[in-house]
C-alpha cells in the first residue's frame, strides 16, 4: 500500500513496505531519508509525526507489529508531546536530550549501514575473487627421530618397582576392634558385679586398650549399640542430659533383668 | 629474475591462506638475502603479474595471490560460491567492526532492532567474528570482535583499511545531493 | 591476451583439482569462444609463466599450476616430529637397563605384566635393545641387552653413568616400610 503524499505539502512518506524494515529505527532512517535533507538538520519532530502515522496505519493491517515497534511509538509520541509545549515554556532538557540521542543513533545506524554497503561492495573472497584451489604443502614432518631422557627411564624403572614392591607386600588390613558382642559381655559383667553401681557413662565400658582415635570411636559405638539394645529389652535405661553430653546408664529398676541377662 | 623471487613468489602461490611477511622475511633470511629486499620482490612479482588472470594481493597482514575481480561474473559457474550474507547480517558485521570489542546487546541496541540469532549464526558459522573476552558487567555477556578470515574475506590488509567513521557518510549525502536539485531519487523502495 | 585466457588461467588456479580439457573447451564454448582455440591458449598461458616460480603442467586428469620442481626443495622445511617411547616400551627398556642380559619372561616377571610383541618390536626397531645370546635353560630364550644406539639416545657415556639400582631403590623400600609394622606380610607364595 502507498501513502498518498502528505496533505499539507510537506515531505512524502515512503511506501509502506513493512517487510523492508526491521525494526523502528529503521523505519525511523528512512523516513529521514525522504526528507531528503542532511541528518544532522531533520526535524525530530516531523519525523516523528510520520513515524506515528506510519505505525497506526500499519497497525490497522498487521496486526502482528512487533512490540518493540510500538514500545518505540509510545516513547515517539512522548517526545512529540515535551517537543511541542509551548515556546514561553522553559526549555525540556528531557526531551532535548532525547531528540539528541534519538538523532545520534540514526546518524550512527546510517554509518553501520554505509559500511555495510561499502563490505558489500568490497570483492568477497571465493565469490568475487578465489585464492589458491590446490594447496602446495612443502612442509615435510620427519617422525624418524626419537626424543629419550634418562629421567623418563629412570622414572619407569621406579615406578616398575614400587608396584612390584607394592605387590609384594600386599596385605589387607584385619580390623579388630572392640565389637556388640564385646560390649554386651562387658555391660553384664557390670550390672551382675555385686555392688550395683547407680548412673555410669558409657564411656567407662570402653576398654583402656582401644587407643587409637579410630579404635576408641569403634567401641564407642559398639557400647551405644548394645546400650541401646539392653535397654530395649527392659534391663538397662539409659540418660543423656544434653544432646551430645555424656550418655548415662544403669539397670533397671526391675531386677528382672539379670536373670534374664544370665540365660545368654 | 632471483632464484629468490621466483621462490617467493611460489611460496605465495602454493598457499591457499595468505602468507604472512614474517614467514616470507624469515625465508629471505635463511636463504642469505636481507629481509629489506622483500618490499622490492614483492613489487616485482606483482609487476609481473600485469595481464594475467591472477594478482598478488595484501590481505590479512599477508600476500596471497588472488583471481582479478573483473573476472568473478565468468568464474562463477567453475567454482562454488559461498552463500551470500543477508543485509541484517552484514549490517550486524559492520557494526562490530565499527565497534569492537562489543557485546550482542550494543549491536542490537545501533541497529534498534533484535538481533537474530540466525545472523549470528551465520556470521559465526563463516568464522567472521570471534570472541574475545567477556564484558565486566552482570551477566559477563560475550566481546565480539572481527576475525583474521573477516579480513581475508573482504580483501582488508587490517582493520585501518576499512573507511573511516567519518567518511563513511560523506558518500552517502554527496550522492544525494541532486535529489535536492528535483531529481528523482531512486531510492530502494522504487522510485516515487 | 584476450579476457579469455586471463579467465581460464583464473579458472586453472582457483580449481581445487586438476582442471580437465572438456571443462575447458565447454567454458570457451558458453563464452563465445572456440574450443579449438584452447590449444593456443594454453600455449599462451603457458608462455606467460616463462621465467615464474610456477609453470602451467599437464597432469593425467587436466591442466594445474605447479612450483617449478627446482624451487621446491628449496621452499621444503622439514618438520622433525620426534617420537616418545611408550609407557610399556619404555618400562621394559629400563627393565633390560638394568637387569641386561635378561630373557623376555624376565622382563615380565619384573614388570608384573605380559610384555606385548609391539613393544618389544618397537625396541627392536629403534635399536634401543639387542640380542646377548641365549639363556641355557629349557627353551633357550634370547637374553636382551642395551645397545650402543640406547646410550646415545640417551646421551649416556656407558651403562655406568646410569644412577645405580642401590641409589634408585632406597627411597621406595623405606617409605614402604611403616606399612609392614603389625602387619603380617604376603610374600608372592601367599599369606602366611
Amino acid at each position: 500500500m502507498e501513502m498518498p503524499g502528505g496533505g499539507d505539502g510537506v515531505i512524502p512518506a515512503p511506501h509502506l513496505c513493512l517487510d523492508g524494515f526491521e525494526g523502528p529505527l529503521d523505519l525511523l532512517l528512512d523516513l529521514a531519508r525522504a526528507q531528503k535533507v542532511d541528518l544532522a538538520r531533520i526535524s525530530i519532530l516531523q519525523l516523528v509525526e510520520q513515524y506515528l502515522t506510519v505505525v497506526e496505519q500499519a497497525r490497522s493491517i498487521r496486526l502482528e507489529l512487533a512490540a518493540d515497534w510500538l514500545v518505540m511509538a509510545a516513547w515517539l509520541a512522548w517526545l512529540k508531546s515535551r517537543l511541542l509545549l509551548p515556546a514561553e515554556n522553559a526549555p525540556d532538557d528531557d526531551a532535548e536530550e532525547a531528540a539528541g540521542l534519538l538523532h545520534e543513533r540514526l546518524i550512527e545506524l546510517e554509518r553501520m549501514r554505509a559500511a555495510a554497503l561499502w563490505l558489500a561492495t568490497q570483492p568477497r573472497l571465493r565469490d568475487d575473487v578465489h585464492a589458491r584451489g590446490m594447496e602446495e604443502n612443502f612442509r615435510e614432518i620427519d617422525r624418524t627421530g626419537l626424543r629419550v631422557e634418562v629421567s623418563a627411564l629412570i622414572g619407569a624403572y621406579l615406578s616398575v618397582m614400587r608396584r612390584r614392591n607394592r605387590r609384594r607386600h600386599y596385605a589387607p588390613v584385619r580390623l579388630r576392634y572392640w565389637t556388640v558382642t564385646d560390649a554386651v559381655a562387658a555391660l553384664r559383667r557390670l550390672l551382675n558385679a555385686p555392688s550395683a553401681p547407680g548412673w555410669q557413662s558409657l564411656t567407662a565400658l570402653v576398654p583402656a586398650t582401644e587407643t587409637t582415635q579410630q579404635a576408641w570411636r569403634a567401641a564407642m559405638a559398639g557400647a551405644l549399640v548394645a546400650g541401646l539394645e539392653m535397654a530395649k529389652e527392659g534391663s538397662v535405661e539409659l540418660r543423656q542430659e544434653t544432646p551430645f553430653a555424656a550418655i548415662l546408664l544403669r539397670a533397671a529398676e526391675t531386677t528382672t533383668a539379670i536373670p534374664h541377662g544370665e540365660e545368654i | 629474475m632471483t632464484v629468490l623471487s621466483r621462490a617467493i613468489e611460489a611460496m605465495i602461490f602454493a598457499s591457499q591462506e595468505p602468507v604472512g611477511e614474517a614467514s616470507l622475511r624469515d625465508f629471505l633470511e635463511q636463504n642469505g638475502a636481507s629481509p629489506e629486499d622483500l618490499p622490492q620482490m614483492i613489487a616485482e612479482i606483482s609487476a609481473r603479474y600485469d595481464g594475467h588472470g591472477i594478482e598478488l594481493v595484501s590481505v590479512a597482514k599477508g600476500w596471497q595471490f588472488r583471481t582479478c575481480v573483473e573476472l568473478a561474473s565468468m568464474l562463477t559457474t567453475v567454482v562454488e560460491r559461498p552463500r551470500r550474507l543477508s543485509r541484517a547480517a552484514m549490517e550486524a558485521l559492520a557494526v562490530v567492526a565499527y565497534h569492537q570489542p562489543c557485546t550482542r546487546a550494543e549491536i542490537e541496541t545501533i541497529r534498534g532492532v533484535a538481533l537474530n540469532q540466525s545472523v549470528l549464526d551465520a556470521l559465526l558459522g563463516d568464522d567472521l567474528i570471534v570472541p574475545r573476552g567477556r564484558k565486566e558487567v552482570p551477566g559477563r555477556p560475550v566481546l565480539w570482535g572481527t576475525s583474521g578470515k573477516f579480513l581475508s574475506a573482504f580483501g582488508l590488509v587490517d582493520l585501518n583499511a576499512l573507511p573511516r567513521r567519518e567518511e563513511l557518510l560523506v558518500e552517502p549525502v554527496s550522492a544525494e545531493a541532486p535529489d535536492e536539485d528535483g531529481i528523482a531519487p531512486v531510492s530502494e523502495d522504487g522510485p516515487t
